[in-house]
């Protein structure tokens, strides 16, 4: 089958591709692909559903029409063999070919699994998608689950390891760093985080790693324990791991798309294959605060990558140049920010401003470098951030009204009126 | 009329000229791209230069009387006249230089906002009365003799020098009210004056160094013009007054 | 000291109604509101109340009522409840009494004595709907006669400002009132095609583009007076003196002269503006012609120049000295003239109502024959379009509004101009307290009224059989005065009802 | 395309953008009802900022190319066929990626519900009541392109 465009990738970033194009073509012929069955849902929102927040439909990310409205024809639980760039077409497992003009690859991650010892195939889940939210479920449902051990102080883990603590299980974290969130949060707030979660019940173990899997004699796939690299033993009825996820990249062996650590991608989210484009955690992306490309598996910047190579793919010209790292985080109900920087470079003229207020759980730091706004984490003081972040993606010097940023009610106003009058007519953020 | 032209100066016998034809005229030199006029006879013509708004800077040499309101609401001008001149002499003057060989009359230099006017010798009444200043913006006023009463008088801001050459050794300045209702600017007398003839709101305070440099600056530019001797004018005690309140008045209302 | 005065208003607020949306407490710039959070209440200190309404127009569910405090010293036809509080005032101050607006004492209000004539069967009425009616005025002086010479006009005509209504804003400060409220009666007079007065305190540069449609002032404190303001003008007016204060000068308190205020009037910020009671260098008519002709050089003989006095006993014989003295406009401001500050004891005491002044300068320019010499202005007071068609017929070729075109704004007259705090935005230079004028919605309130006002001295001038303005003009047949005296009616030239 | 113009040369400070955007957003939409009775009580959607003698009335933006939209994760925000930037509060998850993003801070949070909440354009009455009521024309509806103003 031929098709104008063909999007791998049924979440943020493959949603966002579609809905770029759709803006401009609302003709040409469009197909997503995905090995998931289901309907487009949100990953980021299986936390959510783990703990009954929300219904299985609330999962989906849009609409039920959504295909239909759009035309966009879909190949939904079909596994990709293989891309042929030559013959610009990918070929599916049950060996169909589909071709492409233009090429969106949005597959995403997969959750990396370490080597330890004892583990096998069933004896412990992943939590990166809504297969693996049901498995839990079905685990829990099932019953005699009392304890169990999240392997992983990341963002990942501590949503799973939360949700899991709403049904009464005690839970212990892993995590090999000597604390949790290291990727996004610095020393203080990471260490608000740990408060948090401990207060509610869960154990943080830090600086170390689960060693071995003590598996139940009689039921290989059920484990009795888990052995720490400190020998400590913990009491496990349910294993989740969830260090990270590594690109999806198995398809595009053996093809000359450009791969470092994820695929290579320009400005235009464009791999080195005119007409190839890539987005989300499969891609690395210009960090304009780091000034480096990097894998940023964030959902909203798949989802804009998507966009921005759905314009591409369309004919319109556009370029990601804002790409950061950011994350917006809750923990029992404590929100927690943070985006950019998020502890100071030694080299460089840089200042950093913070406020603390432990009895309140405050926790505000912003790095500036040369009064221009680089990194902030904000704990339980988050409304506006958003305006903050602005001042990032448009190198606004702050030092007119550096004495507001931190207070909690920073805003607009003090902004200088030049500035303010550009934001409200639109032409700046 | 019978003028003279000289390259970019032009003489005028001004003797019976009415004072609208010869403002006409001086108008008209100055449109012309004269930059120096030269007028001789002038007999009690009013208004002289004040028609000079929006116009390059010329200068204006009067022989003879000028009458009232000598470079009034003056534009940045400059005025030279060799004999007296009457009243209102700079009245509410923007810009520019008066210089009077002579005497001046009464409210020389009211409500100036700007420029500089020496008088070679004696004023009359109400002499820099409500005189202003604004930023960069100081009207000058230096006179060589002394002044009649109400000098000063609602003095807003700007200077006044009065160095009362041609008083006898120890004879006091003639003005009584010196700065009634004063609230800006500065007053600097040479020579004596005594307690009573200062008006209730300013006060006598010390000179500093800022002072004496704007006396020194200023009676040069006045010896300069008059042919005096600096040393002279410069080798005696001078007394400065300022207003005590920038709102004299400021409690006298029931709200 | 305590004060025994009692509050002047008094603040109803219906409870049922107050949705503690503070709105109130936000607009009182006397700080008359404050809400209580521990207990949910706004509390209103009736005291500082100036019954401005402001609140009460803001309040979204109508809850607020404000009204005269209704407490009764016993009755007492001579210690007025007025004069008792002013007494208690000051001895608690010790000072003058300040206030703001025009005279509010009874004195005699002619216009409202004397009424218009209109057709019937002998001579036709004019329908303004479809005939052409003129309002359009000419100020200025006119020569005596004419002279043409082969068709073409030999005379040199004098410079004379044309104005579509002979409706005029008066001189209302930079200072006094706000930029913002300057800008919008700037912008009505050149919308509609008329004029607005600087008053004394300077042009800003601003609205120097407005020169066109600007009488700018020369007063006694020379404020912002150069010769770029005078040129930025199409008429130049010396103001001698103002119907609220005849005789004294003013002063524009420090703390009113802001950064921009003082930019304007070109004095350092903080300082008092004062304005001395007369203008030192016009101690006689030949020294006010002195002024007027330094005016007319420095503009080049290219305006008019207006000379304002108030109405004072002898105004007739000024104004016939100021008109030989060269001014080409006489302006008029009568007993009721409005002010932002003046002392009370004046306001209400001196000058003459605006009706007989205007009548006796008139009388006495035609008798001189010059009264072609000059245009007449009137001001003090006007209320409505029959106060002002009843001036033309008097005698007037314009009058001038100001407490009108505050009032089109938003002005509740609550006489409290002189503290800087007008809850209205007008006579303030509080930059918060300005935005609350909007220019573009006062411009068309101010434009709104002109357009109202002209067209109902059209519907009058119809009724009267006059199709234009200039043929009313001191056409005192139209006038018959009711309730007046001999000597009132002598003097203002008219006969009696019924005559 | 309409959009509201904020001009804060005449913002008075008054609040009644905020009052009409509670009622607006009443079950009753009346006033007294909204204020008094209704329990919780709407929250508005336009915030006054205020730095005397600052001020202005500042709600969403509804800008051509909203970022909360695509940053929302659970698809709770939406553009509708009128490019008015909308928000399903059934399926927000209260994550705050949206107040995260929002470079106007014109994103707010309900506290009882655990949702975000932002200024809906008055869809239903055609005039945002913050507009229409605003009594100093310090927000007016002006036309813009379709790339915003």
């Amino acid at each position: 089958m031929d098709f104008d465009y063909l999007i791998i990738g049924n979440s943020s970033g493959g949603i966002g591709g579609a809905e770029a194009i759709r803006k401009y073509d609302k003709k040409g012929t469009l197909a997503i692909i995905s090995d998931e069955p289901v309907h487009t849902y949100s990953r980021a929102l299986i936390p959510y559903y783990l703990k009954g927040n929300i219904t299985y439909d609330k999962l989906y990310y849009r609409p039920s029409n959504f295909y239909n409205k759009n035309n966009i024809q879909t190949f939904l639980g079909k596994k990709i063999i293989k891309l042929d760039v030559k013959s610009r077409a990918i070929i599916l497992e049950d060996g169909e070919s589909l071709n492409f003009k233009e090429l969106l690859i949005a597959s995403g991650g997969v959750p990396f699994v370490p080597p330890i010892k004892g583990l096998n195939q069933n004896n412990y889940f992943t939590f990166t998608s809504v297969d693996d939210a049901n498995k839990i479920k079905d685990k829990i449902e099932s019953g005699h689950i009392q304890k169990a051990v999240v392997l992983g102080g990341g963002l990942i883990g501590l949503l799973a390891a939360e949700a899991l603590s709403s049904f009464n299980i005690e839970v212990s974290v892993v995590e090999l760093a000597e604390r949790v969130l290291i990727k996004v949060l610095d020393n203080i707030s990471s260490k608000i985080c740990e408060e948090i979660l401990e207060e509610n019940g869960i154990r943080v173990i830090t600086g170390h790693t689960i060693s071995e899997v003590i598996n139940n004699p009689d039921d290989p796939d059920k484990i009795d324990k888990i052995i720490l690299d400190n020998n400590e033993k913990l009491d496990c009825d349910l294993l989740i791991i969830a260090i990270g996820v590594r690109p999806r990249l198995d398809f595009l062996k053996d093809t000359e798309i450009n791969i470092n650590r994820g695929i290579v991608v320009d400005n235009h989210m464009q791999t080195n294959i005119p007409g190839i484009y890539a987005c989300g955690d499969c891609a690395e992306i210009y960090d304009f605060i780091l000034d480096i490309k990097k894998l940023t598996p964030l959902w909203p910047t798949a989802y804009i990558g998507g966009m921005i190579a759905g314009f591409n793919m369309a004919g319109h010209n556009k370029e990601f140049t804002m790409g950061m790292n950011m994350n917006s985080m809750k923990f029992f109900g404590i929100p927690v920010m943070s985006g950019g920087l998020i502890e100071k470079p030694d080299d460089g003229n840089y200042e950093v401003l913070t406020r603390y207020e432990p009895e309140n759980m405050i926790y505000k730091k912003i790095i500036l470098k040369d009064n221009i706004v680089k990194g902030i984490i904000s704990v339980n003081s988050i409304d506006r951030t958003g305006i903050i972040i602005g001042l990032m993606r448009n190198n606004i010097d702050v030092s007119s009204f550096k004495a507001h940023l931190m207070s909690d009610d920073f805003d607009l106003i003090y902004f200088p009126r030049e500035i303010r009058n550009e934001i409200f007519t639109g032409r700046l953020l | 009329m019978n003028n003279l032209q000289n390259g970019t100066s032009i003489k005028i016998d001004a003797k019976e000229i009415f004072y609208k034809d010869l403002n006409n005229f001086i108008l008209d030199s100055a449109l012309k791209g004269i930059k120096k006029i030269i007028l001789n006879n002038v007999f009690g013509q009013r208004y002289i230069a004040s028609r000079l708004y929006n116009i390059p800077k010329i200068e204006i040499e009067v022989f003879g009387t000028p009458g009232n309101d000598l470079g009034a609401f003056n534009d940045g001008h400059q005025i030279t006249v060799y004999g007296n001149a009457q009243d209102g002499v700079g009245n509410t003057m923007n810009e520019g230089e008066i210089i009077i060989h002579g005497h001046a009359g009464d409210i020389l230099g009211m409500s100036a906002r700007g420029g500089k006017i020496f008088v070679r010798d004696y004023v009359g009444y109400r002499a820099a009365l409500h005189m202003k200043h604004y930023k960069d913006k100081k009207p000058i006023i230096v006179i060589g003799g002394t002044a009649q009463d109400f000098i000063g008088e609602y003095m807003a801001g700007g200077i006044v020098i009065l160095l009362g050459l041609g008083l006898k050794k120890g004879e006091s300045h003639k003005p009584n009210f010196v700065g009634t209702g004063m609230h800006g600017g500065t007053i600097y007398i040479r020579g004596v004056v005594n307690s009573f003839q200062l008006g209730k709101e300013v006060g006598i305070v010390e000179l500093t160094e800022e002072d004496h440099k704007i006396i020194e600056e200023n009676v040069k530019k006045y010896a300069n013009y008059f042919n005096k001797d600096v040393d002279e004018i410069l080798n005696n005690d001078f007394i400065k007054l300022i207003p005590i309140s920038k709102r004299p008045y400021g409690k006298l209302y029931v709200y | 000291m305590k004060s025994y005065l009692l509050p002047e208003f008094k603040i109803i607020r219906d409870d049922d109604r107050c949705i503690r949306c503070q709105v109130c407490v936000r607009q009182c710039g006397f700080g008359v509101h404050t809400y209580d959070e521990e207990n949910d209440i706004i509390i209103s200190d009736e005291s500082k109340c100036v019954g401005c309404q402001r609140c009460a127009v803001f309040c979204p569910t109508n809850a607020l009522t404000i009204m005269t405090n209704p407490y009764e010293y016993r009755p007492n036809a001579n210690w007025r409840k007025e004069f008792i509080n002013d007494v208690k005032k000051q001895a608690e101050g010790g000072g003058v009494i300040l206030t703001g607006c025009g005279n509010d004492k009874p004195y005699k209000i002619y216009w409202d004595h004397i009424v218009l004539n209109a057709s019937q069967v002998t001579n036709p009425s004019i329908d303004p709907l479809r005939e052409p009616m003129e309002l359009r005025t000419y100020l200025g002086s006119k020569t005596n006669q004419l002279e043409m010479v082969d068709g073409e006009l030999k005379t040199v005509l004098t410079s004379q400002v044309m104005i579509e209504t002979p409706i005029i804003f008066s001189a209302l400060s930079y200072g006094a009132i706000s930029f913002n409220a300057q800008t919008s009666l700037a912008r009505a007079a050149s919308e509609f095609g008329t004029l607005f007065n600087s008053g004394e305190g300077g042009l800003p540069k601003e609205l120097r583009k407005y020169g066109k449609n600007a009488i700018v002032q020369c007063a006694s404190g020379r404020f912002g007076v150069d010769p770029e303001y005078l040129n930025s003008s199409a008429v130049v007016e010396i103001k001698i003196g103002q119907g609220a204060k005849p005789g004294i000068g003013g002063h524009l308190p420090g703390e009113k002269v802001s950064i921009p205020v003082s930019r304007t009037r070109m004095i350092p910020e903080g300082t008092d503006a004062l304005s001395p009671a007369p203008q030192h260098d016009i101690y006689s008519i030949e020294d006010l012609s002195t002024l007027i002709y330094a005016l007319k050089e420095t503009t080049n003989y290219e305006k008019p120049i207006s000379v304002k006095i108030a109405a004072v006993h002898n105004s007739a014989a000024i104004a016939s000295g100021m008109v030989r003295a060269g001014a080409d406009i006489i302006a008029l401001d009568g007993i009721r003239g409005g002010t932002g500050a003046a002392p009370k004891i004046i306001r209400d005491n001196v000058g003459i109502p605006i009706e007989l002044a205007l009548a006796a300068v008139d009388e006495r320019l035609r008798k001189e024959r010059i009264r072609n010499k000059c245009s007449i202005i009137v001001a003090g007071g006007f209320r409505n379009a029959g106060d002002i068609i009843k001036a033309i017929a008097l005698g007037a070729d314009a009058v001038y509004i100001a407490t009108a075109a505050l009032v089109a704004m938003g002005c509740t007259l609550c006489q409290k101009c002189y503290t800087g705090i007008c809850n209205w935005g007008i006579c303030t230079t509080d930059p918060w307290l300005s935005k609350r004028i909007n220019p573009d919605i006062a411009t068309k309130r101010l434009t709104n009224l002109l357009r109202g006002w002209s067209l109902e001295i059209k519907e009058m001038l119809g009724g009267m059989g006059i199709n234009a303005i200039e043929s009313l003009r001191g056409n005192r047949h139209h006038l018959r005065g009711v309730g007046l005296n001999k000597w009132e009616l002598d003097v203002l030239g008219i006969k009696g009802a019924g005559e | 395309m309409k959009r509201i113009q904020i001009n804060e040369d005449v913002c008075i400070g008054c609040r009644l953008c905020e009052v009409w955007c509670i009622v607006a957003h009443s079950k009753s939409k009346d006033i007294i009802k909204a204020f008094k009775q209704e329990k919780p009580r709407p929250i508005a959607m336009i915030r006054v900022q205020e730095d005397i003698p600052i001020s202005f009335g500042a709600q969403c933006r509804h800008c051509p190319e909203p970022i909360c939209v695509f940053s929302c994760i659970s698809g709770a925000l939406y553009i509708d066929e009128n490019g008015i930037v909308l928000h399903n509060s059934k399926k927000c998850v209260g994550c705050w990626t949206c107040i995260l993003v929002c470079p106007y801070g014109a994103i707010m949070r309900n506290e009882d519900e655990k949702t975000a909440l932002k200024c809906d354009f008055c869809m239903e009455q055609g005039t945002p009541s913050c507009v229409e009521h605003c009594p100093n024309e310090g927000l007016t509806l002006v036309e813009v392109s379709e790339n915003g103003f």
